[in-house]
């Protein structure tokens, strides 16, 4: 079967600043659960953007399910194939209650709200967090609010799902859940992580990013082993 | 990240010998009271012709800010796209002599010259503005409103205000940068207009938790209800020499526009 | 919603210098210093929300929120409100110098005056009376903007009237997008933090969580 | 030489929340560098907003310099000789200016607004900033806005610093930078921080907070080590 994602010789600046990526390759398969590791500022969660078109490149390709994406509106089929689960759920999570946070993206993609509050309580069920409908979001705790973040990508279908450290700020109880739901998910995914534990549970390869490019692990370095 | 207050001010010291212009060298107090002056004098003009002369000198007041042309025109050009329907109003409100008629509508000498009136009197002192004041730093313009005796208060409200808009617009960029990765696209629908209203609440609410933690940080530094200000604010032999040349300027131009009321 | 300078009559920009300044004192008042972090954060949020635009058909309008503003801020809305328009005149050109005053009334004693009335719903413990209030709120702040426009135009010369009344009727659907967004704003911070309805209402100094 | 801060059989528990402190100890004596470290929302924050009097725990002692603390009078003699630096930069530097900022706790402390600019300018050329006195805080960087956040704490010639994640999201030059100028300061400290690399390098012990307490860290998990 053809390739999910593929991005090919990525290169991106902000303005002002140093180059972040130069360079950078990646492709994701059918099955694949490609964990992405490198040092803070490396560039981790800026090459996940950039995939979903939430930032372009200033040179490279980004192809996704076979058609290769460059405008906005290439992208918006993407967005509602493939879930991305933000670095910080704070950043992704301003509706006052865990329903309505979890009913958007349906709602976005064109679901009654009669259809949109079933798919709300089957992800809910799936990550873990049954009967958390009327619970106000900003008021849960870390681990929660990381799944509640997972659950209102879930609720999207995905087909692939981007997560950017998905077990930051967890306990060892809510990583141990997180780990869990993510192995009993039929998806393809890109993870970003620095958790070498988590990644050799959840991951089936890992890529390194420094220097701007993807490469695979150093097997020198002790943070960076954990390649499953 | 973006400043959205302010085009690309100096960021370090010497930075500000090579973009800083003539404007930029005067003392910041005296280029808000040249703007005020200005102002005022601006709009008690009555002669079209001395109005003509004030917009030029917003625009050399431009030139010698060094402004960028092109965006600052933009900016003014907005302006004018907000105004545009009430100046194309008054040739047809105001009574007087018909200059010409548009599907049987008399449009009128008066009017016509009213609204001239309005866009240049408009677009000169907003420009002046622009040039005097908002080429300096928004935290420079604290300090300055300060030393002219603006009340304490009012003037740390601007300045935490202007602190931390860039921080809560990135705030607000990464939320529409999540809500648009599910798929959001804004229409003229309810569900955009609740998301963005929850979107606006949840702003709110982290500002005041931000607020409540910058108090903490302020008390761990001995904060005793007193927030001191320190400038390095000086009037020098350009602020007389250029207030010696403008002072002049606007009451030559008040003195003319009066002389010039009868004919008018 | 900003008047240019050169459009009003002299007695109408000292009318609306004198009120604003009235306003800003009454406002400044109850801000002590003490307040100003929170309120100086509060002032950026809105200045932020100001930058949101809302699709109507092809084009689109930016919000105002000054319903909302006069609900969290009560009467320090006219000091914080102020500032955005300063700054707003300063860096944008949007407004002008002797209009200050004026364009400060006409958007912040309508926030100042839904935000009296209106702040005891909000703050109630029921979330649908206090979402209806949030309606109410946003959207009479911008039709009693709209209708002081209107009467500063007016007040300013007849020829301005047909003027006065276009502003009235462009803004009919503007108050009902804001009084729409409003109202989950209020639905949002009733259920997170009831409290920030609260935060500089009384002489009550703030208490970090 | 007497402990400087001490803290036991501390209980903290926010509002409706299950509890984030259950009996944590700790001591800093001087010369100390302890690290602190646990997993996100452990309650490593909250434990040094507790040791400056910002949170009042439901039981346990504070002791600073030989004395109790109970009342938030008494923390205002603590908050003068005990330097914390916040997690969030952007928390802490709210003055318009760096000069502001850094001469904010000075003139509280009752300097002259003279010796006030001499000290900023002490202070901002230990950490490598001098010169940045008229900077507008708001348009810093991360890791400059970090820098300066050390330098308005620096500036009130404390007896202990406390530091919240000071490394976090900086880049590897200005992280170097950061344990160069704390291995240059004489003061007692605890650092919170995740990283082992920079732990190994400026600590001389090492806690971890988990499940509300502080332990030695167990040296059977790669990740906690790192105790110089
Ligand atoms: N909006 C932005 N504007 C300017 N610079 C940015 C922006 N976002 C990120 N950066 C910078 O780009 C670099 C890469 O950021 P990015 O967030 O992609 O790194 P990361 O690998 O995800 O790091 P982390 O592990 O801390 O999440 C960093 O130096 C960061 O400071
Ligand atoms: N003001 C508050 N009200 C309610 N709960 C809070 C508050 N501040 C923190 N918490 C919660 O208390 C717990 C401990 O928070 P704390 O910030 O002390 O953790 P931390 O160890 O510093 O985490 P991090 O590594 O993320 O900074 C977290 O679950 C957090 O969500
Ligand atoms: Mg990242
Ligand atoms: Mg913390």
């Amino acid at each position: 079967m053809s390739l999910l994602l593929e991005g090919t010789g990525l290169h991106f600046t902000y303005p002002h600043r140093p180059p972040v990526l130069a360079g950078a390759d990646l492709t994701l398969g059918p099955g694949d659960r490609l964990a992405i590791t490198g040092p803070n500022g490396a560039g981790k969660s800026t090459l996940l953007q950039i995939l979903v078109g939430l930032l372009r490149p200033q040179a490279g390709r980004v192809v996704a399910f076979g058609i290769e994406r460059h405008a906005e509106a290439d992208f918006h089929e993407v967005r509602r194939r493939v879930g991305y689960v933000f670095q910080d759920p704070d950043d992704q999570l301003f509706c006052p209650t865990v329903a309505e946070d979890v009913a958007f993206g349906p709602l976005n993609l064109g679901q009654s709200r009669a259809q949109a509050l079933e798919t709300v309580a089957r992800v809910l069920d799936v990550v873990g967090l049954a009967g958390f409908e009327g619970r106000v979001t900003h008021k849960l705790s870390g681990g929660e609010k990381r799944l509640v973040s997972l659950a209102c990508v879930m609720a999207m279908d995905p087909d692939v799902l981007l997560l950017d450290e998905p077990t930051n700020a967890l306990d060892e109880e809510t990583t141990a859940r997180m780990e869990a739901v993510l192995l009993s998910l039929p998806q393809a995914m890109i993870v970003v992580s620095h958790d070498p534990h988590f990644r050799r549970k959840v991951v089936t390869r890992t890529l390194r990013l420094q220097g701007g490019r993807l490469a695979a692990p150093d097997p020198t370095c002790r943070h960076a082993r954990g390649t499953g | 990240m973006s400043h959205i207050l302010g085009r690309s001010a100096p960021t370090s010291p010497g930075d500000s010998a090579r973009t800083d212009g003539l404007i930029q060298a005067l003392d910041p107090r005296t280029r808000i009271l040249a703007a005020a002056g200005f102002a005022l004098v601006a709009v008690a003009l009555t002669s079209l012709w001395l109005m003509l002369i004030a917009l030029v000198m917003a625009g050399l007041a431009m030139g010698a800010a060094r402004l960028p042309a092109g965006p600052t025109l933009r900016r003014m050009a907005m302006m004018d796209g907000f105004i545009v329907v009430l100046l194309v109003m008054l040739p047809f409100t105001v009574p007087g002599p018909a200059a010409f008629t548009v599907l049987g509508w008399p449009a009128s000498w008066a009017g016509l010259e009213q609204a001239a009136a309005i866009a240049l009197k408009a677009n000169a002192v907003a420009l002046a503005l622009l040039s005097l004041v908002g080429s300096m730093d928004p935290t420079t313009l604290g300090h300055a409103l300060a030393r002219l005796r603006v009340p304490e208060r009012l003037v740390h409200l601007l300045l935490f205000t202007v602190r931390y808009i860039a921080v809560i617009e990135a705030e607000y960029h990464r939320l529409r940068r999540a809500m648009r990765a599910r798929g959001f696209r804004p229409r003229t629908n309810g569900h955009t207009l609740r998301s963005l209203g929850y979107l606006i609440g949840m702003l709110l609410v982290r500002a005041l938790e931000r607020s409540e933690r910058i108090l903490q940080a302020m008390k761990c530094r001995g904060f005793t209800g007193r927030l001191p200000l320190l400038d390095t604010l000086r009037f020098s032999a350009r602020d007389g020499v250029f207030a010696a040349g403008l002072i002049p300027v606007l009451a030559g131009l008040l003195i003319l526009d009066f002389a010039h009321v009868p004919a008018a | 919603m900003h008047i240019v300078d050169g459009a009003l009559s002299a007695p109408v920009l000292i009318g609306g210098a004198v009120v604003a300044t009235g306003g800003l004192a009454l406002g400044l008042r109850s801000l002590t210093l003490e307040k100003i972090p929170a309120a100086g954060v509060l002032s950026a949020t809105f200045f932020v929300a100001a930058l949101v635009h809302v699709p109507i058909g092809p084009s689109s309008v930016h919000l105002i929120m000054n319903g909302l503003a006069g609900l969290v801020l009560g009467w320090a809305a006219f000091p914080a409100l102020f500032v955005g328009l300063l700054l707003q005149a300063v860096f944008f050109g949007f407004g002008g110098v002797t209009v200050l005053g004026v364009n400060t009334v006409a958007i912040a004693l309508p926030a100042v005056m839904v935000g009296l009335a209106l702040r005891p719903a909000v703050s109630g413990p029921d979330a649908r009376l206090a979402a209806l209030a949030g309606l109410a709120a946003g959207s009479l702040a911008i039709v009693l903007t709209a209708l002081t426009v209107a009467l500063v135009l007016w007040l300013s010369g007849d020829a301005f009237l047909a003027a006065a009344k276009l502003v009235v009727i462009a803004h009919l659907p503007v108050a009902v997008i804001e009084g729409l967004v409003c109202a989950a704003a209020v639905t949002l911070i009733h259920r997170a933090k009831p409290e920030l309805f609260a935060a500089l209402a009384g002489p009550a100094t703030l208490r970090p969580a």
